[in-house]
């Protein structure tokens, strides 16, 4: 059961990266490395069930948290680029 | 033995309706049309396959270290991917992505 | 002090590493100075002492934290590491003296203590590796002294130094990630990361594909480190930009480090083990070493800036010592060991003078050095002596090395006498290119050139005692040649 | 047997990546990819067993290096000119290179294989030896921090180095410019999003708490000193991004970094010493108390908050320079 | 099936050799960085590779399970100062790209180049 969880979670993951590689806006590709982020994060928990070792939830925790601050950094490095090129069009 | 039967149903259930979930939120983030609709897809569907997958991990866990751990996960989860996707939307909104698909700039 | 003497081996590494956190904490440059200076003349001090020991033929082996060997990791300290281990030291402390003076006219003040924390680091890195026993470690503290030369060159006062910093870093991490694949490799069909126990376990497995593919990397991987011909892209300007002190230190010490770490795996790990490695090793070293020397030699002579045109000349003396250790004879390679250290002498010496140069001259180029020789005539007598210990006159030091490669190449009859060609080719070529300075100095000087303006006492008196080195180890030899003799002893042995 | 074939699959996706990070042009692109892809390697690392490296390269390379890489691309540029030239010789040497190390494959020994000599000679020493000298559960701390701790000390003062060779490079002074500076509107961070604020803010003494808690698990489960100052410095990160870098440095100051920086080496070093001090050789600990396995665990214990103190020094040194490089323009 | 054991020796070189194909072959400089990471991080692939042992687990001792095999814990030290060094040779390498960017107004390599060759 664990392993068709991850399964679709794996699948999942690969469209996420499709859509990371084709954008096409920068919003897109934000967008999928979190979807990519999360589902790392869930993967992780599943496959610490199937290999029997729940002591290694810590490194989900992790993961969760790291994706999150990288998804802010991306976000104020779109929104400080923004400010300074404001003239021209962000996102193609 | 019956109680047990009946946990592992309902986790596997839940397991596998998450799956379900966080598929059909892929497929939707690949397939939709543009940004906006793509990341409809994808957050609501996010937010709600890991509630089902972790719960339906929870409950094999058992009453155990492990499932606290779990729990901490999802909440950290339930803050942070609603919070994200909003300040996704948000930034994207005002750098001036419109959300009608027929304006939506070419590929890169 | 006894129970001292036995941790030698580690404080060698410790003593400037403990430092640079300290200094690092000293916002006073001068009090900054001071410490490394102190530093630098401790770990010079240890160098000495255990050169003394291995002179006597001891081989010290400490063992960090006290781990048995295989498990932990093993310090090794013998004839070979105690010789690098002087140049490296002794590089430090001279150019130190000379530092203090020349740097601050390079670097910004408030920040020379991060540039000396830097340097201490880069002192502790390529002692650590060469007193390392174990693969693995050798990695640790050669992107601990890569990472430290990086900051070192970029402290160059002209903005190229930053692009040419940015290529060094890019191949040497290119280099050190090849030697890692190869210690990887190795680990993989051997299970041991310490050099000595390599040497037994891969007796068992020395023909398998991974461990030839192992050698190949880490033989490449070090080459680059080392800027062996092909690979030298990144040193000519390197050196050029780089601070002048900091172009006396490294130019001396950091890529015979890494040749050092080469020499000891093509020598000691695959040499003997591997069916026909020698033959191997000779057949891609030498051809590498004679274009080395020819085509570097060349472009030495074609250059118009002068520490490019000094650098270009250690590309080719790294093809000397290739030369020698491609002999793969006892005569070769203690000539090529030794040249190691007289190469540092005489190389070391030259950017000595180039920085003295630069203390009362703008020009970096060899055509405006014309009265170079009244405006600073001591800086200049010890250019051309140095300069004669660079080509290889008799009563220099760095006659003795070629000397020895000579003879070790007339060991192999006709093939080797035609051999010696380019060796000797070389030399004339480094003849040409010392005396397109001579002649360029003491031209007639133009405008104001001809008063008299020599650099501050201190860095001359450091100039001259390296110059006076050069000679008494050309006519006094021994410890250099003891040491070279004993080391290639051990390399050679099966 | 399941896990490795999702391992392939991994595998096969992180290729995909790689030759997507090289042929995009679009250098914020190709950072959010470089995340990716450590995200995906650090799976695979978890899936092979190895837990402390996956926390390592989840923390460093999705977090901290995506976070350095676009406080890069702020200061420079983010487009990539159209390539031109040495493409057939780049693709030459590559492949020849990859086709030696493939060929070089035949003779290794397969995945998991227990007969292998990587599992034959030191490793189970180690596996054996810990419980009995060293006696702490995770294998990889004992190791680490006790039988190769020189190594780990010299890993200590490498990202010393790069900490002292950002500041060289970037901060005029260490560090006094940059305080001085009113935080201008760009520094604001993320303030006027309401919602990651409050989030973030809710987050941030968590994230902390989380560090600590590796830090000091290290001995029991995946983590240590240099997992737990990566996740210190992400948290101060974070803060730093919703309420701007000069609160961040409010909090922790140039000074104080530089103090936690030099404090963690010369904790490392001096615990060093005093193995030598007590009769016994640089960085044994068992010397350090009357039991051996006591003074082992005090051992470790000092040398793993010195190297969460240096890295957490260092990371948010390096990342504060990079920001106040930004301010200046 | 013993060839699928080979899988992740073959696909360390593809990613080693991908990243020294972005280094060689693009003239920008924060791509030639990327491309070091990856091609650090292959390495990493290499090293990890080694430590599985088949039935085995992470290697932190389970009290009461003394049958339990565990992988390799030697390769994850190495990887972890490994690590390390990469993060650190990454922030000093864009640390120099941010001073180049100063000084030349461009990080492309060739355009770096021309600028000196006045």
């Amino acid at each position: 059961m664990y392993a068709a969880t991850a399964t679709a979670i794996l699948v999942t993951m690969a469209l996420a990266l499709t859509r990371a590689l084709l954008g096409p806006t920068i919003y897109d590709r934000v967008l999928a490395v979190n979807m990519f982020g999360t589902k790392t994060v869930l993967l992780l928990s599943v496959i610490a069930f199937l290999n029997g070792r729940p002591d290694f939830l810590d490194l989900a925790l992790a993961y969760a948290l790291i994706n999150f601050i990288g998804v802010l950094a991306v976000l104020k490095f779109v929104q400080d680029y923004t400010m300074r090129h404001s003239g021209e069009e962000r996102g193609q | 033995m019956t109680a047990g039967l009946a946990l592992d149903i309902g986790s596997w259930v839940l397991m596998l309706a998450g799956s379900f979930f966080v598929f059909v939120g892929g497929v939707g983030a690949l397939r939709m049309p543009d940004f906006y609709t793509r990341m409809h897809a994808a957050s609501l569907t996010d937010t709600l396959g890991t509630i089902l997958i972790l719960s339906g991990v929870i409950l094999q866990a058992g009453l155990t270290l492990a499932a606290i751990k779990l729990a901490a996960i999802m909440v950290f989860l339930l803050l942070t991917c609603p919070t994200a996707a909003y300040a996704l939307a948000n930034a994207a909104r005002l750098s001036g992505l419109s959300p009608r698909p027929e304006q939506t700039p070419g590929k890169d | 002090m006894s129970s001292l003497a036995t941790h030698l081996p580690v404080l060698q590494v410790v003593v400037p590493l403990l430092t640079a956190p300290l200094v690092f904490m000293l916002r006073q440059h001068g009090l900054a100075w001071a410490a490394t200076t102190a530093a630098s003349l401790c770990a010079f001090a240890v160098a000495i002492e255990l050169s003394t020991a291995a002179r006597g033929g001891a081989t010290l082996v400490y063992e960090v934290g006290a781990w048995p060997a295989p498990y932990g990791i093993e310090l090794v300290v013998d004839a070979f590491s105690a010789l690098l281990l002087l140049m490296v030291t002794g590089a430090s402390v001279f150019a130190l003296l000379i530092a203090r003076r020349s740097l601050e006219a390079e670097i910004p003040e408030q920040r020379l203590h991060l540039f000396y924390a830097a340097w201490l680091l880069a002192l502790a890195g390529l002692s650590g590796i060469v007193v390392a026993g174990d693969a693995f470690n050798i990695f640790v503290f050669m992107e601990i002294s890569a990472l430290a030369t990086y900051v070192l060159v970029a402290g160059g006062p002209r903005r190229q130094a930053l692009p040419a910093v940015f290529r060094y870093l890019v191949m040497g991490t290119i280099g050190a990630t090849f030697y890692l694949i190869g210690v990887g490799l190795i680990y993989m069909m051997t299970g041991t990361l310490n050099i000595a126990d390599m040497e037994m376990r891969i007796r068992d497995v020395s023909d398998l594909r991974p461990v030839l593919v192992a050698g190949g990397f880490i033989t490449v991987g070090l080459a680059l480190k080392a800027a062996v011909f092909p690979l030298h892209a990144w040193l000519p300007n390197a050196y050029t930009y780089a601070p002048n002190a900091v172009t006396v230190f490294i130019a001396a010490c950091s890529t015979k480090v890494s040749l050092y770490v080469l020499l000891r795996f093509d020598f000691v790990v695959f040499q003997g083990n591997q069916a026909g490695h020698v033959a191997q090793f000779a057949m891609f070293m030498l051809p590498l070493a004679i274009f080395a020397i020819v085509i570097a030699s060349i472009l030495a002579l074609r250059e118009a800036n002068l520490k490019r045109m000094l650098a270009y000349s250690s590309v080719a003396q790294i093809g000397y010592i290739l030369f020698g250790a491609g002999l793969v004879s006892a005569t070769g390679l203690t000539g090529g060991i030794a040249h190691m250290f007289n190469h540092a002498l005489a190389k070391g010496a030259l950017f000595l003078a180039v920085a003295c140069l630069a203390t009362s001259l703008s020009a970096t180029a060899v055509s405006d050095l014309a009265g170079a020789a009244r405006r600073m005539p001591f800086t200049m007598a010890a250019f051309v002596i140095a300069g004669l210990s660079l080509i290889g006159i008799p009563g220099t030091a760095g006659f003795i090395g070629k000397w020895f490669i000579v003879v070790a190449a007339l060991e192999h009859g006709v093939a080797g006498a035609l051999l010696i060609l380019p060796v000797l080719a070389g030399s004339l070529i480094a003849v040409l290119y010392i005396w397109r300075v001579v002649e360029s100095a003491y031209s007639s000087p133009a405008g104001d050139m001809a008063t008299r303006q020599e650099a501050p006492l201190p860095m001359l008196a450091t100039l001259w005692f390296v110059v006076l080195l050069n000679v008494y180890f050309g006519l006094q030899p021994s410890l250099p040649l003891d040491l070279a003799r004993s080391a290639a002893a051990r390399l050679l042995l099966p | 047997m399941v896990v490795i074939v999702f391992e392939i699959f991994l595998l096969t996706l992180l290729v995909i990546t790689a030759v997507g990070i090289v042929r995009s042009r679009d250098l914020f692109s190709a950072v959010m990819l470089l995340g990716l892809f450590s995200l995906q390697i650090a799976v695979i690392f978890f899936i092979l067993d190895a837990a402390d490296v996956a926390l390592t390269e989840a923390a460093v390379g999705a977090g901290v290096s995506t976070v350095l890489l676009l406080g890069a691309l702020a200061l420079t540029s983010d487009r990539e000119a159209r390539p031109k030239g040495r493409r057939l010789l780049a693709l030459g040497v590559a492949s020849i290179t990859a086709l030696i190390l493939i060929y070089a494959s035949f003779d290794q020994p397969r995945l998991g294989d227990p007969q292998a000599p990587v599992h034959q000679h030191v490793a189970p020493w180690y596996l054996e030896q810990t419980p009995k000298q060293i006696d702490v559960p995770n294998v990889v701390t004992a190791i680490l921090a006790s039988f190769r701790g020189y190594d780990t000390l010299g890993e200590l003062f490498v990202i010393f180095t790069a900490g002292i060779g950002v500041l060289f490079l970037l901060a005029d002074g260490s560090g006094r410019g940059a305080r001085s500076q009113l935080p201008s509107a760009e520094a604001q961070g993320l303030r006027h999003h309401l919602i990651p604020r409050v989030v973030g803010a809710l987050l941030v003494p968590f994230i902390v708490l989380f560090g600590l808690y590796v830090q000091f698990h290290g001995d029991f489960g995946p983590g240590g000193g240099f997992q737990a100052g990566a996740l210190v410095s992400a948290g101060v990160i974070l803060y730093a991004l919703i309420e701007g870098e000069a609160s961040a440095l409010r909090v922790l100051s140039f000074r104080a970094l530089a103090g936690m920086i030099a404090a963690g080496a010369l904790l490392y070093t001096g615990v060093g010493l005093a193995g030598i001090l007590r009769g016994s050789q640089f960085l044994d600990y068992s010397v350090l108390l009357a039991d051996p396995i006591a003074g082992q665990h005090l051992g470790i214990i000092l040398i793993e908050l010195g190297v969460g103190l240096t890295v957490t020094g260092v990371l948010l040194t390096i990342f504060h320079a990079f920001a106040a490089r930004a301010q200046k323009r | 099936m013993e060839l699928l054991g080979l899988y992740n020796y073959w696909v360390f070189p593809v990613l080693l050799m991908t990243g020294l194909y972005a280094i060689m072959s693009r003239a920008n400089l924060i791509k030639k960085l990327i491309g070091l990471s990856m091609f650090q991080a292959a390495v990493f692939l290499l090293y990890i590779t080694m430590d599985k042992i088949e039935g085995g687990t992470a290697p932190i001792l389970q009290a009461g399970n003394p049958e339990q095999l565990y992988s390799n814990p030697l390769p994850q030290v190495l990887i972890l100062t490994a690590i390390v060094v990469g993060i650190a040779t990454l922030a000093l390498g864009l640390a120099i790209v941010v001073r180049i960017s100063e000084t030349y107004g461009t990080i492309e390599e060739d355009e770096i180049q021309g600028q000196d060759a006045e």
